[in-house]
């Protein structure tokens, strides 16, 4: 039997697979499919200071091989999740990540300064690259600057593991990690759904109410493998990797790519069993091939 | 919830856009409870266009041979994919999905009108009514004779009206012009059809301040509350479709504002 | 029977169906299959100063409703094309545009001198945005400086139209986009293909040997749709959009969203009769919904 | 070169890992003149997985009926689809494609080695040789007895040697080792197979003198020459293998340098 646990900051991880943000709701939903205890952590819904409404309906199109979602971090609110979901979920058999989003720096830091004292929080991470809010979100993780920033003063507040979540919709993506890095990120994780589109051809308009939204699903993954792979020579924190995941074979592709740990987004939808099946897969492929533990995969490419 | 592999026992063309299909649970594995208005979430095996599962209203339950009916109108590549499934194939469905109509307690005139497809919920809703006594009256509209599907499954549960378009069936018009709701005071009115139907339906309701509940048929991604893709505004603010829905109560909703 | 002709700087297409630089060959490996008279034009092969021998094998890869490539600009020369190829394909009845590639901005200077001369190549197409070289290639549009100087130099040896194909692998594609249309681009094309990348968990190395490769096919069209619509939003000059389209369907969407004429690529290779069929659905398309011109459908989303 | 719909006439499961399909044109279209070699590239429907075509030899042809044979291994999820396929279906492919053996203009003594699947573009070539009165000798290798594929084909057309690794048809070992390379001379060595295999068989051809043209099976997109991603590297450069190719002679690569 190898090894399954991984480390991330100050997180030891029964196994390196997660589920994502927004796609697993607080873990509740798929407590009957799954036992949450077999994960290494959920990502739970992006929370932000304010309670919000998201984005009007429609927020979903299908598109080849992926979706693209605009729900606009529909939550109740940092408080409310404090005072009403964290009792629920605090003792789930699992970490239970926090998923951070604000419209300026001050909402970050007041939110994770609010999660900083619950006790079984061990972590958060902070989403800085949602394309599907008007101010904030994704302009954060689009530049160095704002991205350090928003780093920065949270760190000051939050003393556990912070893990800053990167957007694709860049340049150098290798920039914005070093960036982050440099003002005491533990973790990043990568990544966030790229900005894209569809229309009805046949009303000729846009499918999302909010016209561009958000692109996930296996569409997205050799884009999202390459940018780990970059992440992981220009970084030296741990790396959680994302973006179409559906199998244990793409489950190890992001592991070889550098990703210490990866999440499970959109496919849950499709099979809300494929993370538990993704710890299996993993197992026994490390069984197969004799490797001790999962670790020693990580950034492990065979260049021929 | 579960996620279960079912078998194709059969699937009957009801007519050029329609499919029976009555399928039934791999290894004989009983079923759990379900209820008028729930749904499953299809997997679309075997194309290159479809990602996510396709809601499919419960049609009609046979609990004693573990038997689900789906009726499934073909408008895409997703269903079409489904309705070409056959019988002895292999389908892996989500179930049972939310939210279910309300049964009512005591006696009552009831009317459950459906429009096209929209008919699907309204079979299973009426075999529990009938099975607790109740005598639901049936309205069903469509276009022409053809749209009106499975007439004599819902004539084992009460009387059965129907509108057509054309004339070719029932009274020419819409549900909301047909004379019974002249001459019958209901008390509750379930629904489910398209939109437009379902608002006419609505507003009538409510104008003449009868109960009613309407079964929606927002885009789901997950079908089970994970996603937050499905909202519908309520007068609560937005809920998810598939978990607080697909049934509301008009009143709930901010359609008539 | 509604008006299908555009127009493209100087440029007047018989309709706005055109084929993408590297997957069309030099037009004959399709004149089996298809009427090239049928088309508004050709892009033909990516053309560099020097011959090149390509990248390594193995050079694709198949991913979810995609593709990634690493050709790396194989081509026998602009000399080679002048002598050899443009006698050939230079009295087919459509336009043969020419794809230009460059180390360095002289490079593509002196390909373009090359060009300019020949009577039946009205246009070409300046390739800034190749993801499968080491040198210049992409690096040229991604960045405003180096695309505006790109263009600028070439603008002044090249009187013809000039169309800057974009790189989509930036956080602002208008922002490219403008800097080429003030140094004078006739049009821009977009989008190129997305940096991506492969493994393969069992052998655990790269599918590509040159790693990273283009992620072309219908998975970028999401992406590629939004980054047409926000560049029509940017610039006057007319847009050729691509990225994924298959149908007519895919094409109308490109063309609501901004594109005045679109470039089949990926899918030829599925189906190389793709493109005639596509101008057959445009053409019906219009019928139904009693459009007058395929003008008159460029950017006109209706906002609902 | 052309795009065209065949219909499955029959679909055979040769052992657990192939099949032989036979395809027809639809509307009885007469063939073009195909040369052994030569592949089609096939349209895989139905997969979320498989978004380009995939190069099949040519493994006969039956003219006058219009038939096409494709020799098929399942390794992965598009050979799988296809192999899934059943008589009466419709399959899209695009022929016929490459280059093609050469066939002889005088007496010799041809040797042509096949390796598992390998020796699909085999058969058709003993056929064109036979008709043209020359006297092919066929080395068929496999893992085992069950690997040897279409034996008593082979044998319509020229003598059969086999060999196993495990020894339980023909000689046990590899192709490169069997007998008949010792006791006669041959002037010409057609090869297809898994490519360590076709390395040996080069790399012997080479050390005797002996003539040797090889059919390779590199990656492909388009299959046409359109895409320049199945190259191999040749004495004059980079070529296409899908055009130029797949068939080439030895001394055209640089597989031995
Ligand atoms: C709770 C629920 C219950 C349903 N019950 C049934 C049922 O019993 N029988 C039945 O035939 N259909 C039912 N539907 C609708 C069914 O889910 C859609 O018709 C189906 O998903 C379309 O998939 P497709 O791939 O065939 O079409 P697509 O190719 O995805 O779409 C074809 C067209 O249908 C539209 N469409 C797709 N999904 C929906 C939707 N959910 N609502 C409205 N329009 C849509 C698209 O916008 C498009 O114009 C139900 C939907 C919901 C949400
Ligand atoms: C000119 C030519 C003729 C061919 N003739 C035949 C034939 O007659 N019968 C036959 O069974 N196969 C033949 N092949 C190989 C066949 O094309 C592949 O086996 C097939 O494409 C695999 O597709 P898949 O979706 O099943 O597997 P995939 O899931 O795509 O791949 C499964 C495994 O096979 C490997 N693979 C995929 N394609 C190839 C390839 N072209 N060469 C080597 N390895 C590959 C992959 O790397 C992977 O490890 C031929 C290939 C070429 C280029
Ligand atoms: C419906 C939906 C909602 C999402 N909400 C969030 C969110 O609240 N916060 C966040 O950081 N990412 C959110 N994401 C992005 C995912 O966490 C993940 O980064 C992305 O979907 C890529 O992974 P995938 O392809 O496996 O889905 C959301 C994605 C989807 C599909
Ligand atoms: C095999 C291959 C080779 C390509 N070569 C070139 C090239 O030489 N020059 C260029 O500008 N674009 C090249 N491209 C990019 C295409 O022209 C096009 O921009 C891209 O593939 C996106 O469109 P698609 O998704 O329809 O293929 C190539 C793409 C492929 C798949
Ligand atoms: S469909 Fe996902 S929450 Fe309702
Ligand atoms: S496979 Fe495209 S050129 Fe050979």
């Amino acid at each position: 039997m190898a090894r399954l646990d991984v480390r991330i900051g100050n997180l030891q991880l029964k196994n390196p697979v997660m589920t994502a943000s927004g796609t697993f709701g607080y873990g509740t939903e798929y407590s009957d499919f799954i036992d949450l205890g077999r994960l290494g952590g959920v990502f739970v819904k992006g929370t932000t200071l304010e309670p919000r409404q998201g984005n009007d309906y429609p927020r979903m199109a299908e598109t080849p091989s992926g979706m693209l979602n605009s729900v606009g971090l529909q939550n109740k609110g940092v408080d409310y999740f404090v005072e009403h979901l964290y009792p629920i979920i605090k003792d789930y058999d699992t970490h239970m990540i926090v998923n951070v989003s604000g419209s300026t720096v001050e909402d970050y830091v007041a939110c994770a300064e609010k999660l900083a004292d619950l006790e079984k929080m061990p972590a958060i991470e902070l989403n800085i690259s949602c394309p599907n809010v008007k101010e904030g979100g994704m302009a954060f993780g689009t530049s160095c600057k704002s991205a350090a920033q928003v780093t920065r003063e949270v760190r000051k507040v939050f003393p556990k593991t912070m893990i800053v979540k990167l957007s694709p919709n860049v340049t150098d993506i290798t920039e914005i990690a070093r960036a982050v890095e440099a003002e005491g990120a533990d973790a990043v994780s990568l990544v966030n759904t790229f900005l894209g589109m569809a229309l009805d051809v046949e009303s000729r308009s846009p499918k999302l109410s909010t016209i561009t939204g958000g692109l996930s699903g296996p569409c997205i993954k050799p884009i999202a493998v390459r940018m780990v792979w970059q992440v992981y020579q220009a970084v030296r924190v741990p790396i959680i990797g994302m973006g179409g995941i559906c199998t244990w074979q793409d489950a190890i592709e992001f592991i070889l790519a550098g990703s210490t740990a990866i999440q499970v987004g959109t496919f849950n939808f499709v099979d809300p069993e494929a993370s538990v099946k993704i710890v299996e897969g993993i197992d026994a492929y490390l069984d197969r091939h004799k490797i001790a533990s999962v670790e020693d995969l990580v950034g492990q490419i065979n260049y021929v | 919830m579960k996620v279960r592999d079912f078998k194709i026992r059969s699937n009957t063309k009801l007519n050029d856009r329609n499919h029976l299909l009555k399928i039934t649970s791999v290894d004989n594995e009983p079923l759990p409870e379900m209820y008028p208005g729930q749904f499953v979430q299809i997997l679309v095996a075997n194309s290159p266009q479809v990602f996510l599962r396709r809601p499919i209203s419960i049609n009609f339950v046979v609990k004693e041979d573990n038997e689900i009916w789906l009726l499934i109108q073909r408008v895409g590549e997703g269903s079409n994919k489904i309705c070409a499934l056959s019988a002895g194939e292999t389908v892996n469905i989500i179930f049972p999905l939310g939210s279910s109509f309300s049964l009512p307690d005591e006696k009552g005139n009831f009317l459950l009108i459906g429009g096209g497809v929209g008919t699907a919920p309204l079979l299973f809703l009426g075999k529990m009514m009938r099975e607790k006594e109740f005598e639901p009256d049936f309205l069903l509209g469509g276009r022409s004779e053809n749209d009106i599907l499975q007439r004599p499954d819902f004539e084992l549960f009460g009387t059965v009206y129907s509108t057509t378009e054309d004339g070719s069936l029932g009274e020419k018009g819409f549900v909301t012009q047909h004379s019974i709701l002249q001459k019958k005071k209901y008390d509750f009115i379930y629904t489910c059809g398209p939109k437009p139907m379902m608002v006419a339906v609505a507003r009538y309701a409510k104008e003449n301040g009868i109960t009613c509940e309407v079964s929606l048929e927002n885009l789901m991604a997950c079908g089970f509350g994970a996603c937050l893709c499905c909202i519908e505004k309520t007068v609560r603010g937005n809920v998810c479709a598939c978990t607080e829905g697909p049934v509301f109560n008009i009143n709930e909703l901010t359609w008539l504002d």
